[in-house]
């Protein structure tokens, strides 16, 4: 397939095509800002209004599963911050390299995740009539952290698709020509890793030590 | 093995921003863990602030984006400017208690 | 003659997987269509229930799910989509003379988003239908309503997704596919209101989506996240719905003040007047918008001091609003202007949007705001922006442009008479509620004290006349899709890219990509001519077709 | 009578004909506005009609981006004056004057439930006297409600979890509609009520013939003790609680740094919400009440902690 042969309707010329779509790629970007913001937002005021018992809460989360998955989120951006440029740059190879790294390193994501779940469900950290922490505002702190980490991993499930695409395109030796998927895939990868920076410390660091 | 400029581009530099972001990770883990370390939670937040700028700015390249781009990038900031500050407004001069 | 982007291909197939946005522009249209009268349905019933202080038409619930139904049907399915994903996704590639909007494909997603939507809110209401009215509030909507909230809240979730698709589409098609020379400021008001529409949708539906989500979170998931027994804050809800909902009011009208912009100035034959104005105040309304949510909640237990910043943000946003009222009126000035049906409409738009806005003016005033408060002042303040403004700018800018879009050109007798009687209707319905509300007749009320009857039998008469001047397009327009002259390509003698086309246009919009040389709304030639009615253009619009 | 007849219902308190006063000039306003669009509109269509024979031609030399910032500047200061006009004239009435009387509004699926200092207790009425302001001190069991009275101009929403209030001044005696005003479900519409302004003497007379019998406080004070409240905090306690005598109004230190002051909001939190507000120097001993003290029993120890803190505020009014 030749490079003409990617020019949709109803673009004119390649390069507008490509900034079109990282453009609309940004903006979408900027939603999801919002999107979790308005839920960074929500944790704000809630622990403005009940900062004991959102510390209390803090100290339950699970640290070194915090930590262990921020550094598998970091070095996933790595992998895939170079499986883009490579592709750029016409190697496919380590392309494709990087890209089955990042799923495996999106997979371990999720599934050192799952057990930190199961750990708080046994902790009952879930709230409802059973939960663990009695003091008022922990209960609130929890919430936040299952809807946000509950978002955050789907869009992580989201991006393993999308990066998955990619690596079945490069399997079939079709992912230089998908330029411009290649750029959407990797700053949508990066901006869950980036949300995860944020949530990071919101639960994982603020009363510890 | 000589490193080829495009092998820079390719694999140094987010090498580089790698190692970076794994510092400021283990920064904020020690410090956030050290015994009635002082404003624990400002740091944290601020070496938040510094990763999600690396992310932002190398690997999702805006320091290389065209202005449009950046412009898009600035505009969910300011958004969440005014939300953060509007509702502040409200909940920071509510009467004490 | 050759092929129109309707008759090129016919099967079913090739509408329900078109990516023409010609095409799309329909699809939506019959959804939305299909909405209204839905919304319009649920309001018969609750204007004929209000007939009688204590009656008993529908019972009570029947009554909170009635009006929950027909604000949300009205707000999210009908007024929200209503202008860009009609008229905006059929105009928008046609005006900056491109094939298509930048993603035709997400284009066809989005609607398919939107018909989801609206399933999982019909299914909510055939499962028995949604009590907490269109706002959520909890802890009402989290702990204590019986009804389908969760149904509810995830049809309007995937239908705000959709919303946000459509943003985002809108964006890159603005930024990316101007055809050469048509710079920013040669841009058609309509499509400068479509682009800051889209951006208001895609800053604040996400906040919208996430309040909605947090409440399913606490249906569902039993999180206590507004419980106020665990210390949860109900203000915060109300706080990230407005983020969102008061921008979304301005969704609902900045394409129609886009949509009046090219009306006048076409039947004024008048260059629309302080254009770069125009533009700034779109864009001003379109950020300011975003600053002042907090008027919604004077009396909720919000800070003072927060009342005060609101209130003062609320008085400067009307400021733009106002700059564009005064320039409508100054394109008329010394203008060469008929009254078509588009035009009746289009100053149906000014007065009621003006009278509206204006009552606007005292909700933000906060002591009178805490009189005035859900009742039905407010009521009325908001029907005269959406169904008085924003209703009638969409009638209007479906007939100026129905000759484009089908190819027929209707009654502009029936049409006329129809504007004249929506607008007498309309006053009738709604004018009666300032006055109640100002008396203190509360909002959502299905039974109340019968010193108000008289104001709501007005109310109840002046919605039978509404009613019918709605129900009148269907026929008449319907009639004209079979039996109305064929339309020209530029019957109204307008100016702009989408009258270059052929009438209905070709699947691909533009043989060859335009070059635009000019400012828009170059009418003034005939302005010049002192009065002198022979070097005119016939007075009504060109009924014989072009080739 | 008939409704026609008057565009204003009585205006029944202080802040009533405040409100008209600026409804009426914003009025004024905005019917000159509005008359102003409207000549200018109907002037131009009538005069630059399709083919008349009005003047056309380019427009003169004044009409430029001048005008254009002429009226953008007058819109914005007229926008201006309002704010400042309808807000000063707000800002200045938000809180209720000292020693107002204070009655305690209990909100619930569908009813108003009323507590007098004198420990009246009355459901969908208001008794109050006439001259005197009133304070109301109101939450909510359950959903959010709204206290709306239409001829004080009177609105305020209740909330469950937290208190608002409202005050006014009553300047006629009478019957008045009480509604509420946020929507809460089935009975939404059939959550209203009245309220009674009588001659303060009448009043007094009103209260005292009350079954309820002891004041709020006497009851709050019978809470506290069968509460337990008085083991930690009463004179012989072992537990190391603060004294609670003049703890209304006082300047509290707390724990993590903040100094408040004690209002009613943060005695009510100490009460269902402790970790909230812990006050220095103590142990976090203090259980939380919720579920335990009902709203009504939070209303009376409320009453009765603010009644140790002399002078107690409600005697001043009655
Ligand atoms: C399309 C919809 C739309 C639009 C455009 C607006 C526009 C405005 N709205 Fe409205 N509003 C709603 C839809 C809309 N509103 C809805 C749906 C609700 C109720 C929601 C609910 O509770 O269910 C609501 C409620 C609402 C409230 C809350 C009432 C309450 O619940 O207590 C307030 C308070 O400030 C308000 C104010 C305004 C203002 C100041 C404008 C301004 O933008 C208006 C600006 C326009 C003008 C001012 C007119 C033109 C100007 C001139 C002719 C010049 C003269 C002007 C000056 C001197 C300044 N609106
Ligand atoms: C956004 C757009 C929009 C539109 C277009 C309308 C249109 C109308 N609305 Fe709307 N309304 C809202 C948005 C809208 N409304 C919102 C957001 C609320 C607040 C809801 C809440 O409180 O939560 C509200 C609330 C509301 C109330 C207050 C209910 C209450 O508080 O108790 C009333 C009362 O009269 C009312 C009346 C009307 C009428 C008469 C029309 C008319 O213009 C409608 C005219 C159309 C028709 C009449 C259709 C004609 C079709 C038929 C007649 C077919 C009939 C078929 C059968 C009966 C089978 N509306
Ligand atoms: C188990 C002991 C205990 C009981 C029972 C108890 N308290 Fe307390 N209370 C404390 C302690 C200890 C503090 C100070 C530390 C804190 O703020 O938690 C306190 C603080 C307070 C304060 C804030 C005082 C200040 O100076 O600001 C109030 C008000 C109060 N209690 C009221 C009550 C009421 C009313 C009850 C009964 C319904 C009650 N307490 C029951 C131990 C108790
Ligand atoms: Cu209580 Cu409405
Ligand atoms: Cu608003």
């Amino acid at each position: 397939m030749t490079r003409a042969a990617l020019l949709h309707e109803p673009f004119k010329n390649i390069p507008r095509e490509q900034e079109a779509f990282l453009l609309g790629l940004w903006s979408f970007l900027a939603s999801e800002a919002l999107f979790f913001g308005a839920l960074f937002l929500g944790y704000a005021v809630v622990r403005h209004l009940h900062i004991a018992g959102f510390d209390e809460g803090a100290r339950h989360t699970n640290a070194v599963f915090g930590t262990a998955n921020t550094a598998v989120l970091l070095t996933s951006s790595l992998t895939m911050a170079v499986a883009e440029r490579a592709a750029l740059a016409d190697r496919a190879r380590l392309a494709r390299i990087m890209l089955a790294a990042t799923l495996l390193l999106g997979l371990t994501f999720l599934v050192i995740k799952g057990f930190e779940y199961r750990e708080d469900l046994e902790e009952h950290l879930m709230p409802g009539h059973q939960f663990a922490i009695p003091l008022r505002g922990a209960v609130l702190f929890f919430s936040f952290y299952w809807v946000m980490t509950g978002v955050h991993a789907l869009h992580l499930t989201v991006g393993l698709g999308v990066v998955g695409r990619l690596f079945g395109l490069s399997l079939g030796r079709r992912l230089l020509e998908n330029r411009a998927s290649i750029q959407t895939t990797t700053l949508y990868w990066h901006l869950v890793d980036l949300i995860w920076v944020v949530l990071f410390p919101l639960f994982y660091l603020v009363a510890r030590g | 093995m000589k490193i080829s400029d495009r092998d820079r581009e390719i694999i140094l530099v987010p090498v580089l921003v790698w190692i970076g972001l794994m510092v400021a990770l283990a920064v904020t883990v020690t410090y956030a863990f050290w015994p009635h370390a002082p404003v624990k939670v400002e740091v944290a937040l601020v070496i938040a602030a510094i990763k999600a700028a690396l992310i932002a700015i190398v690997y999702m390249r805006l320091s290389r984006s065209p202005p449009l781009l950046r412009l898009a990038a600035v505009a969910a900031f300011l958004w969440l400017l005014m939300l953060f500050g509007l509702t502040f407004a409200d909940y920071l001069t509510r009467a004490p208690g | 003659m050759t092929a129109s982007y309707l008759t090129e291909e016919t099967s079913i197939g090739s509408w329900l997987l078109t990516t023409d946005h010609k095409r799309i522009a329909i699809l939506y249209a019959l959804g939305i269509t299909a909405f209204f009268f839905l919304g319009g349905a649920a309001a018969t019933v609750i204007r004929l229930q209000l007939l009688s202080p204590n009656g008993h038409l529908v019972s009570a619930g029947a009554y909170n799910r009635l009006f929950t139904l027909h604000g949300v049907v009205m707000v999210w399915f009908f007024l929200v989509p209503a202008i860009p994903t009609t008229l905006g996704n059929f105009l928008l590639p046609l005006m900056i003379g491109a094939d298509d909007v930048a993603f035709p494909k997400l284009n066809l997603f989005s609607w398919y988003l939107f018909l989801a939507g609206g399933l999982l809110t019909v299914l909510s209401l055939v499962a028995g239908g949604v009590d907490t009215g269109w706002t959520f509030y909890t802890p009402y909507s989290t702990l204590y309503s019986n009804s389908n909230v969760m149904l509810a809240a995830m049809g309007v979730f995937v239908v705000g997704f959709s919303s946000i698709v459509t943003g985002v589409n809108f964006i890159a098609t603005v930024h990316m596919l101007r055809a050469p020379g048509m710079t920013w400021f040669r841009l058609p008001l309509f499509v400068w209101s479509i682009y800051a529409t889209s951006l208001v949708m895609v800053l604040a539906t996400p906040v919208l989506a996430i309040s909605l989500l947090l409440v399913i979170a606490e249906r569902v998931l039993g999180l206590p996240i507004f419980d106020p027994r665990f210390g949860g804050d109900p203000l915060m809800f109300q706080h990230l719905f407005w983020f969102y909902s008061h921008p979304a009011v301005y969704i609902m009208v900045l394409p129609a003040m886009g949509v009046v912009s090219e009306i006048i100035a076409a039947q004024a034959r008048r260059k629309v007047f302080g254009y770069a104005f125009m533009v700034y105040a779109i864009m001003g309304i379109a950020v300011i918008g975003f600053l002042v949510w907090g008027h919604h909640m004077f009396t909720a237990g919000m800070s003072p001091y927060a009342s005060l910043v609101f209130s003062f943000l609320s008085f400067i946003v009307a400021v733009p609003s106002a700059i564009k009222v005064f320039n409508w009126t100054a394109t008329l000035y010394r203008g060469q202007i008929a009254f078509d049906a588009p035009m009746l409409y289009a100053l149906g738009f000014l007065g009621l949007f003006t009278l509206g806005g204006l009552t606007g003016l005292f909700l933000a005033s906060i002591p009178i705001d805490v009189h005035v408060t859900d009742t039905t002042f407010i009521v009325a303040h908001f029907h005269y922006i959406m169904v008085g403004g924003t209703v009638s700018a969409f009638f209007g800018g479906l007939h100026f442009w129905w000759p484009k879009i089908t190819g027929r050109l209707y009654s502009e007798f029936w049409a006329r008479t129809a504007a004249i009687i929506m607008f007498c209707g309309f006053n009738f319905t709604f004018f009666p509620m300032f006055i109640m509300g100002y008396l203190g007749m509360p909002r959502r009320y299905y039974h109340y004290p019968a010193q108000f009857q008289p104001y709501h039998v007005m109310a109840s008469c002046g919605a039978v006349v509404l009613a019918v001047a709605y129900l009148a397009p269907l026929v008449y327009l319907g009639w004209s899709l079979f039996k109305g002259p064929r339309a020209g390509a530029n019957p109204w003698d307008a100016t702009g890219l989408e009258w270059t086309t052929p009438s209905p246009p070709a699947k691909q919009n533009f043989a060859k990509t335009p070059t635009v040389t000019s400012e828009p709304y170059l009418y003034h030639e005939d302005g010049r001519t002192h009065g002198d009615p022979r070097s005119l253009k016939p007075h009504r619009r060109q009924d014989e077709p072009a080739e | 009578m008939n409704p026609f007849s008057r565009l204003f219902s009585a205006e029944a308190s202080t802040g009533a004909a405040r409100t008209d006063a600026i409804f009426v000039g914003v009025l004024a306003f905005s019917v000159v506005i509005l008359l102003v669009v409207l000549v200018l509109v109907v002037g131009f269509a009538a005069i630059y009609r399709r083919g008349s024979k009005a003047r056309r031609g380019d427009l003169p030399a004044w009409v430029s981006r001048e005008v254009e910032i002429g009226w953008t500047a007058a819109t914005l200061f007229i926008a201006l004056f309002i704010f400042w006009w309808a807000s000063s004239a707000q800002f200045s009435q938000w809180t209720a004057p000292p020693g107002a009387l204070e009655i305690h509004v209990v909100g619930r699926q569908w009813m108003w439930k009323v507590q007098h200092p004198s420990g009246a207790r009355e459901i969908n009425m208001l008794h109050a006297p006439l001259g005197v302001p009133v304070r109301l001190v109101m939450t909510s069991q359950d959903v959010i409600h709204s206290f709306y009275v239409p001829a004080f101009r009177m609105k305020q929403d209740v909330l469950p979890g937290r208190y608002t209030e409202t005050w006014f001044k009553a300047l006629r005696p009478g019957t008045y509609d009480l509604y509420c005003s946020e929507y809460c479900g089935l009975d939404h519409s059939a959550m209203t009520g009245h309220v009674v302004i009588m001659a303060p003497a009448d009043y007094a007379r009103w209260a005292r013939a009350q079954p309820d019998g002891d004041s709020l406080a006497t009851q709050g004070q019978a809470t506290f003790v069968s509460l337990g409240c008085s083991g930690c905090h009463g004179v012989e306690a072992k537990v190391a609680a603060p004294p609670l005598t003049g703890v209304y109004g006082r300047r509290v230190a707390l724990a993590d740094g903040r100094r408040v002051t004690a209002d009613e909001t943060y005695l009510r939190d100490a009460i269902l919400d402790p970790a909230k507000n812990r006050v220095a120097g103590y142990a976090p001993a203090m259980p939380s009440y919720q579920g335990v003290a009902s709203e009504e029993d939070t209303v009376a120890l409320v009453a009765y902690l603010k009644s140790l803190s002399a002078p107690p505020a409600t005697e001043a009014a009655r």
